[in-house]
């Protein structure tokens, strides 16, 4: 019961949290993560992304596997885009559908922390002033969010 | 001798210059590391790419494996930076 | 910088996305958190939600103001409705921006904690087979849930 | 004697049987436990209402309060169970 993508265009959030709940009535909790571009302060025009093709779908399934396997979860929905991402616009959705809402803010912070730390992504700057911007490095905050849901710790 | 697919992703595609290549594999590379090692020889580029073997990441038939995995049976292994996604 | 609402009326999740994060190019991170009415296995034919009017407002500005100062966030959402709901559809919705995510998904979670303990709401439950049903009753793990963010422990 | 406007919400006002009422206000009673405990002495609706004063919440002019709470000043006060809102 998940629904994982990679693609290049936009995505909906309403039309996909719609998917995820029309018609039943045994959720009691909806959680959405939206992750943006943002222009860090004028100086970034756009950020590039790159995948792995077919690993990257493989890894976050994976993870929304496990999400699954952690959390009584009714439904999840993990999307991420790849190409040219404008400030401002959307690079990473992640939905999860539980009776009840700790279980889904738990599953959804596990996501995008495992997404972060497993899917085979990317990210190179380009710089507002034309300049060729660098590719962005990997934050030891990341590792260290995703070791939080170790279970044998 | 096996041919072996690798693929470059990020930085490490970057400085090699390339996104994929088919190599044949000299028989005495056992290991991840080992083939890491082997790269390196191939030139400027590929010592750049790889100058610090410990910030790469790599993956056999995509799946992540850590360097001392061994590549035998392997068709695809692909080097790349920390992953930077999300 | 926190937009709070108590209404009777459903609300719009993506156009309260929307209004919170249009035309910012800060905004790295968007959360969104929607409570709905579950119907128990098919015995709950709707919740009754009675407030009190004024201090439900009041409450719900304090709990974010309270937030906004323990996170770096670029906007807050809180909507809670009242009346009779129906399984399936939305009683509660909370937003929450930040540059990063970290902030955007504990200062969702603490709102939501807050909200179900500090605003005072309370929800009567209506029968599938027609007879009166309870008062919902206050959950321990709401309490437990609430107490995680004193700042004296 | 002072005039106060007390509500009622949820079962509280229920088993009351209203959702507010102006009360003149006894002089002796200075907290929230004493106007609780003044309340019950109103009839078996009221005693109903409040026979577990520990778990009634009180609002004094719409700020949550413990029962200790002087309600010197006060305009409105408000009783009801934990609430159950989210």
């Amino acid at each position: 019961m998940a629904t994982v993508r990679v693609q290049t265009e936009p995505f909906d959030v309403a039309a996909e949290v719609q998917a995820l709940v029309s018609g039943r009535t045994d959720i009691g909790a909806v959680v959405t993560f939206t992750g943006l571009c943002r222009d860090e302060g004028g100086t970034l025009s756009a950020l590039e992304l790159e995948h792995y093709p077919g690993m990257a779908e493989t890894e976050i399934i994976r993870v929304a596997a496990e999400a699954q396997q952690r959390w009584p979860l009714n439904g999840i929905t993990a999307i991420h885009r790849y190409g040219k991402i404008m400030p401002g616009d959307a690079i990473v959705l992640v939905i999860t559908a539980s009776a009840h809402r700790t279980a889904a803010f738990e599953a959804a912070e596990f996501l995008m922390d495992y997404l972060k730390t497993r899917a085979p992504f990317w990210k190179k700057e380009h710089h507002a002033d034309g300049s060729e911007g660098d590719w962005v490095e990997a934050k030891d905050a990341d590792d260290a969010a995703a070791g939080r849901w170790r279970e044998d710790m | 001798m096996t041919e072996l697919n690798l693929r470059y992703f990020a930085w490490v595609r970057e400085r090699i210059g390339t996104a994929h290549e088919s190599i044949e594999l000299p028989g005495d590379i056992a290991t991840v590391a080992d083939l890491l090692g082997w790269l390196k020889t191939r030139g400027p580029e590929y010592e750049h790419a790889f100058e610090q073997t410990d910030v790469i990441r790599t993956a056999i038939d995509q799946t992540h494996v850590p360097h001392e995995t061994p590549i035998a049976g392997a068709h695809e292994v692909a080097f790349f930076p920390p992953m930077t996604g999300g």
